[in-house]
């Protein structure tokens, strides 16, 4: 089957905005859950995190929209999948050549940004199928999503965790919850900000 | 006894959903349902044996030989993505119920997050082709474990009088926490 | 004491038991139905306006799950038309205006070795017996097992576990002779080599009385007293250890069982040629004048309940059959059919349905073994599929299981919700 | 008689035991356990105590405002998980961390699967666990029974760490460090057994978790007995007696068939030997509670029973 | 060995034995699969709600391509889906009828004569086990199970019976089912003047009967058979029923609903 030409009809600006509420990789589709949960521990690392996302997705996209007319269909998966490799290993590559200490925290989830399903996903429903300047924005507001929950999720984690916030005191004299950073807590933490948006979302 | 630690730790103590977090998205997708998260799992052991076995040799044979483990990410991705796509042409020929069953998420299994990390886990561990194999199956069956134990208790939770705003992602995360805490007595058990 | 697993102890109740049966003089106006037992309704044989004899049938069974019915006094036809049932709720009945005192049924004699099976079930057949413990199944039916399946014993179900109830107990004290009779022509009708009583140990003057009446030919076996312990599968089990297969009926292990009312019946059909037009009812509860009465068929409850004493403050629910497993009516118009067993007076309780604990008490006491818990689970959750595999369809509906729920589930009602619902989806 | 018939499903009757009357027998089964804890805490048992009701309670009242229920307080679960809660947490745990257990217990352990009989993990043990992970120090700290509070170590650490056995008869009795509520295996003994006798629990998990526990436990003693401790020890130290009659027999997170119920029991006790004998910390028989809750739904799936007349 | 051509080869040749592989069991294992299902399923709605009793869109799809199901058989779809799976099946015009549910019950709780006092399960299909409170054996139990069945929310209950809110309804027929007393069907809406006319009692008896049950009921006067200029009105009975084929052809249905002495053929106007 050919794969039709969707392009979208939304004004630029709510290309944008999308991503942060309706689209929000996290809270909306639960998309990209791996690092979300592993790298959560302190807000920076949650916006490293975040911010590497956006630099893969952003340039992922850009190829993508730019090249998406000469991809056939059947291997389209893995030519974004290569792509998406390609720019995580400069990525990588950077964090460990400028910022040595976010990198060895953010460990081997780097690397698994390759498999973000959300990277992915944007390109699959979006990039592919529309010009280069709205990709763009898509994937920057989808990233803007993704960097607002991962710092979101951060600092509650480590707000509870150690009374602190991007390394401020906060709190002061606040015993930490120790379970804030391990595994459990993430579960948990994010388990209950999902329900609180449902919330949300229901009183609109 | 090191192959036993090894199999432990990724079956137990360094679960790959529980610790890792890694495989979250088919974990939540498909543990709704018994008999499909019995197939994913069963899916992903094979998988991740095969990954294991076959990005070792090309690790070690070809990447390191030829002084090129920069390339590792772009490697691995495209020799799971391939596995992945033959094993989902194999469903599809010899069993039609499950590929309907596990829908989209065969495809997904590419983008399975434990799939990579188990691959890139090995090399960073340094594991000998052995050490592994047995990793891989011990992944392999610590994601299975979870996903049925979690499973079985989503279908309990299905006639459960759940709060609205708890229902599908918000609980199971919740389960899942509440997992990671019991399978907390199991730290110490194996030293990694 | 032989008994089953599982199973519940209500407090029994039975304040009627040293009552003697005492004859209701007729109403003058009777209504039955001609649906009063399992399987299809007969066909009305009178027409409006006929005069009728007491004992005169009124509809004739066509179909062979059936039972013909007859007129329980003499009077005029004065409608054929549907009226409140107590079980299926409204149903085709035919009205009879008469009245007059109620006599004894001429007595006959009978050897019950010199009859043919086949004139036995033929005149059982005619007499419109069923089954008077409640479920109404055609006698002559029974008695007609098919050839692959051959009967070695016949237990005559003299348990009477419902609380309240004493018909049958009063029956076993008073009718002992008959009830020895009609067991021997069940015997004879069905081939059977054994006969078997199983009674209730809460009596021991009635296990006496048959003893005595039997002359030890048959067997009385006195029972554990526990609910269930007269349901029919039970019954088997705990006189005989055999167990009725699922889906099965008890002539699938040799067995037939009938109530010591209906082995009444079954004499006074045989011997004096005399139609089920009267039973024994046990009225009691929250009623003046509790007891156990021998009321024509089509008498309506509220003349039934008059006779009895009247409803006192604060009973709120009329229930037909036993507090266990009997059906609440809701107008009182209704008549007393071929299964009326009791008419109680019942202060209702309320309805106060709470959230499972999944405590299991309702799976410890299922007598068949069945997680009662899984079905209102399901029922909930409208998984039809689910109920089935979880053989809802073995479901006696004894109610054990609703019985002891601390969390006030009306599990059964669940359970006939979702025995509906696999049915219809069939 | 006036007004309309009710009309309602058989059976018209019904026994005594509710929901209530079961949560009352099981808070008056605590009794003992209770006296003894106050006996060897003093003020801290109280505090303790009122803290973690005082959680759980609000948490329970908060959960039916915000989903506009009627109030279930009266049901007395959410009382039972907060004396459970305090019974497992150690004497001098400050004040607001078991409030905040309590929270957790009855706000993540239990409302937001839906309430009453809807959770699957036991809601006291999810409170306990979470702050076992949250505050690792304070839940580790003992003090030794009696009004001073000099810091000691448990039985079962002073077994794992030091080698060192605790006399039977101080396990039995209580005098030992531990949590509040766990000290007196005696009176745990006899709340127990009331519990089983008087049938607000069943026999069948306590039985099968204790004789696994002793049977396990007396396989490496019978060989070394000076490394390992005594089957009789296994029974008496640490949280074992509570866990196995108050916590392994919560109706909601165990099996409902009689087959499931030996199988949590033998699975938890397995388990129990296991973290003591072999694995990191010293006690096992929250998670191997917990861990067995986690599969309850598994073991309810594969041990229904066989009905009445089906093939066996 | 310049590490650049290194790794352009090594990937090559990678990514070539790869692709050859797929090649082969590509071939080896290929499944065939009708491509008119994939454009079926696309021209479905894809909300998977089983209305049309099958288990998914994609398993009406193939049931559709199949022949086992009709174009316009998606109750959800409606009108336009049909239209364009016809057009992919090469069917041509296929014409779908739109329906709405109308409740033949339309006594409010004061209206219907009580005669028990229900203790049970708060719903309709337990209740109706029973026969729930109200005298009527015909008439809605008033405790909204197909409000519950109601996946678009166009079902509410006002005064102890249902109301259906046509614009809302997509016809899916799920309350159809939900009623345990068949008084819910699915009849056909008048687009133009967007409303639907339906008889509110679905009682059978004789008019003596039903006056004892309830202030509303059908009593068989026949009274809108006679009115009815083009016979749009006619008599099952002692029930009045409506033939859809013609009733929205008639000129007169305003005076029948006026003549109604019971007043209950009723109209159910979009908001």
């Amino acid at each position: 089957m050919e794969r039709r030409e969707e392009v979208s009809r939304r004004p630029w600006y709510q290309e944008y905005l999308k991503g942060l509420w309706e689209e929000n990789p996290i809270f909306r589709m639960l998309l990209g859950m791996c690092p979300t949960l592993a790298v959560t521990t302190s807000a920076l690392n949650g916006l490293s995190m975040g911010l590497a996302t956006t630099f893969v997705l952003t340039s992922t996209s850009l190829v993508v929209s730019i090249i998406r007319k000469l991809v056939p269909g059947q291997v389209r998966i893995a030519t974004f999948t290569v792509i998406i490799a390609t720019f995580v290993t400069v990525a990588d590559l950077f964090l460990k050549a400028k910022f040595p200490a976010i990198s060895k925290a953010l460990g081997p989830y780097v690397p698994l940004i390759v498999v973000n399903c959300f990277i992915l996903g944007r390109q699959e429903v979006f990039a592919s199928k529309n010009p280069t300047g709205r990709s763009i924005l898509d994937a920057l507001g989808v990233g803007s999503g993704f960097i607002f929950a991962l710092t979101l999720l951060g600092s509650i984690r480590e707000l509870l965790g150690s009374g602190e916030v991007f390394g401020h005191e906060v709190i002061p004299g606040w015993h930490p919850w120790v379970v804030m950073i391990l595994p459990a807590g993430a579960f948990l933490t994010l388990g209950f900000l999902v329900a609180a948006m449902n919330a949300i979302e229901r009183t609109k | 006894m090191e192959l036993l630690l090894i199999f432990v730790a990724a079956v137990l103590t360094n679960n790959f959903v529980l610790h890792y977090f890694l495989g979250i998205c088919p974990f939540l997708g498909v543990s709704s349902r018994m008999e499909t998260a019995v197939g994913m799992g069963l899916a992903v052991i094979f998988v991740m044996t095969l990954t294991a076995t076959v990005t070792w040799l090309i690790y070690h044979h070809i990447l390191v030989r030829f002084g090129l483990p920069f390339l590792e990410y772009v490697t691995f991705i495209l020799v799971i993505a391939s596995l992945v796509q033959i094993v989902e042409m194999f469903l599809r020929r010899f069993s039609p119920e499950l590929y309907r069953a596990l829908g989209i998420y065969l495809p997904l299994i590419t983008t399975n997050c434990s799939i990579l990390g188990l691959a890139l886990f090995m090399v960073l561990r340094e594991y000998d082709f052995i050490e592994g194999l047995v990793f891989g199956i011990g992944a392999g069956i610590g994601f299975t474990l979870v996903l049925t134990i979690m499973a079985g208790i989503r279908e309990e939770l299905a006639f459960a009088d759940l709060p609205r705003a708890f229902r599908g992602a918000p609980i199971t995360l919740i389960t899942a926490g509440i997992l990671a805490l019991a399978f907390m007595g199991f730290s110490g058990l194996i030293r990694v | 004491m032989r008994s089953f697993r599982g199973g519940v102890h209500p407090p029994y109740n039975k304040v009627t038991q040293d009552r003697p049966i005492e004859r209701v003089r007729p109403p003058e106006r009777v209504v039955v139905p001609l649906s009063q037992h399992t399987g299809a309704p007969c066909e009305p044989s009178v027409e409006k306006g006929q005069e009728v004899q007491r004992g005169q049938k009124l509809g004739e069974a066509k179909a062979f799950i059936s039972a013909p019915v007859h007129t329980p006094i003499s009077g005029v036809v004065k409608e054929i038309a549907p009226h409140p049932h107590p079980v299926l709720g409204e149903a085709l009945a035919v009205v009879v205006e008469g009245g007059g005192e109620m006599e004894d049924w001429p007595r006959g004699e009978v050897d019950p070795d010199s009859l043919e099976p086949e004139e036995i079930r033929m005149r059982v057949r005619e007499a419109g017996v069923v089954g008077l413990g409640g479920a109404a199944f055609p006698t002559a039916v029974k008695l007609s097992p098919p050839e692959d399946k051959p009967i070695d014993t016949v237990i005559l179900n003299g348990c009477e576990c419902e609380p309240y109830l004493t018909a049958d107990h009063r029956t076993m004290l008073e009718r002992a002779e008959d009830c020895i009779l009609g067991l021997r022509l069940v015997m004879r009708a069905v081939g059977a080599e054994r006969g078997m009583i199983g009674v209730e140990a809460n009596k021991p003057d009635a296990m006496e009385a048959l003893r005595h009446a039997s002359d030890g030919e048959v067997e009385v076996v006195p029972l554990k007293v526990k609910y269930p312990q007269g349901a029919e599968k039970m019954l088997i089990k705990a006189v005989l250890d055999r167990e009725v297969p699922t889906g099965g009926l008890p002539m699938d292990v040799g067995v037939v069982v009938q109530n010591v009312g209906t082995a009444v019946a079954v004499a006074e059909a045989v011997r004096d040629g005399k139609p089920l037009i009267e039973r024994v009812v046990t009225v009691a509860g929250e009623v003046g004048r509790p007891g156990n009465y021998l009321v024509p068929i089509g008498t309506p409850f509220s003349y039934l309940l008059e006779v009895a004493g009247g409803l006192q403050e604060g009973a709120s629910q009329v229930v037909m059959g036993g507090p266990m497993m009997g059906i609440a009516q809701r107008s009182l118009e209704v008549p007393v059919v071929k299964g009326t067993s009791g008419v109680l007076a019942l202060r209702a309780l309320p309805y106060e349905e709470g959230n499972c604990i999944r405590c299991a008490r309702c799976v410890d006491h299922c007598p068949m073994e069945l997680m009662p818990t899984l079905f209102v689970k399901f029922a909930k959750g409208e998984r039809w599929d689910l109920l089935e595999r979880a053989h809802i369809m073995d479901c006696i509906e004894c109610g054990s299981c609703a019985y002891v729920c601390p969390a006030r589930i009306p599990i059964v009602h669940y359970i006939k919700l979702g025995k509906l619902k696999v049915r219809s989806l069939k | 008689m006036e007004g309309r018939l009710v009309v309602a499903v058989s059976p018209h009757i019904r026994a005594e035991m509710d929901t209530r009357k079961v949560m009352m027998g099981v808070l008056i089964s605590l009794v003992p356990g209770i006296v003894a804890g106050v006996w060897f805490f003093r003020w801290h048992a109280l505090v303790l105590l009122a803290s973690c009701l005082a959680g759980t309670l609000s948490a329970e009242a908060s959960a039916c405002i915000l989903r506009k229920k009627p109030s279930t307080l009266g049901d007395l679960s959410a009382a039972v998980t907060g004396v459970l809660l305090a019974m497992v947490l150690p004497p001098t745990l400050p004040f607001w961390a078991a409030f905040l257990g309590g929270v957790v217990a009855v706000g993540v352990g239990k409302q937001v699967f839906g309430g009453l009989g809807q959770n699957i993990f036991n809601p006291a043990l999810v409170g306990r666990a979470f702050l076992m992970a949250a505050f690792p120090v304070l839940m580790t700290t003992w003090v030794a029974p009696g009004p001073e509070a000099v810091t000691v170590a448990t039985p079962l650490a002073l077994m794992k760490f030091d080698h060192k056995a605790t006399p039977l008869l101080d396990l039995l009795v209580g005098k030992v460090g531990g949590c509040m509520g766990e000290t007196s295996a005696l009176a745990l003994l006899i709340g127990g057994l009331f519990l089983v006798l008087k049938g607000y629990a069943d026999w069948r998990i306590p039985l099968s978790y204790l004789g696994t526990v002793a049977v396990l436990g007396a396989i490496p003693w019978a060989f070394r007995p000076d490394l390992y401790p005594s089957p009789m020890f296994h029974l008496l130290a640490g949280g074992l007696m509570l866990g196995a009659w108050f916590m392994a027999t919560d109706p909601v997170t165990t099996p409902v068939t009689k087959v499931g119920r030996y199988m949590f029991g033998i699975g938890a006790g397995v388990l129990v030997v296991v973290i003591r004998l072999w694995g990191g910390l010293p006690e096992g028989v929250m998670y191997s509670i917990l861990l067995m809750n986690a599969v309850t739904p598994l073991i309810d799936r594969y041990t229904v029973p066989v009905p009445f007349g089906g093939k066996r | 060995m310049n590490p650049i051509l290194v790794s352009v080869l090594s990937m090559g040749l990678l990514a070539l034995a790869f692709a050859a592989i797929l090649a082969v069991v590509n071939r080896k294992l290929a499944v065939q699969e009708d491509p008119r299902v994939e454009a079926v399923l696309e021209a479905l709605p894809g909300a998977n709600c089983g209305a049309c009793g099958s288990a998914s869109c994609r398993d009406m799809a193939e049931r559709i391509v199949k022949g086992d199901a009709e174009p316009g058989a998606c109750p959800v779809g409606g009108t336009e889906s049909a239209r364009r799976i016809a057009e992919i099946l090469g069917l041509g015009e296929v014409e779908v009828v739109e329906k709405v549910a109308v409740v033949h019950c339309g006594a409010t709780s004061e209206q219907k004569v009580k005669v028990a006092e229900y203790r049970g399960v708060k719903t309709c299909s337990a209740a109706n086990l029973l026969g729930g409170e109200y005298a009527c054996r015909y008439g809605c139990l008033g405790y909204g199970d197909c409000v519950r069945a109601c996946g678009f929310g166009a079902i509410y209950m006002a005064d102890g019976r249902p109301k259906v809110d046509v614009e809302r309804c997509t016809g899916c027929g799920k309350c159809v089912q939900a009623c345990p007393r068949g008084i819910i069907t699915l009849e056909p809406y008048d687009r133009k003047r967007g409303e639907t006319i339906f008889v509110a009692c679905n009682n059978p008896d004789r008019a003596p009967a039903v006056r004892r049950v309830c202030e509303v009921g059908c009593i068989g006067c026949r009274m809108c058979a006679r009115t009815s200029d083009n016979g749009a009105f006619y008599m099952d009975g002692n029930l009045a029923k409506v033939d859809y084929g013609k009733v929205y052809e008639s000129g007169n249905w305003d005076e029948v609903v006026e003549k109604c002495p019971r007043k209950i053929i009723r109209m159910e106007r979009a908001a």
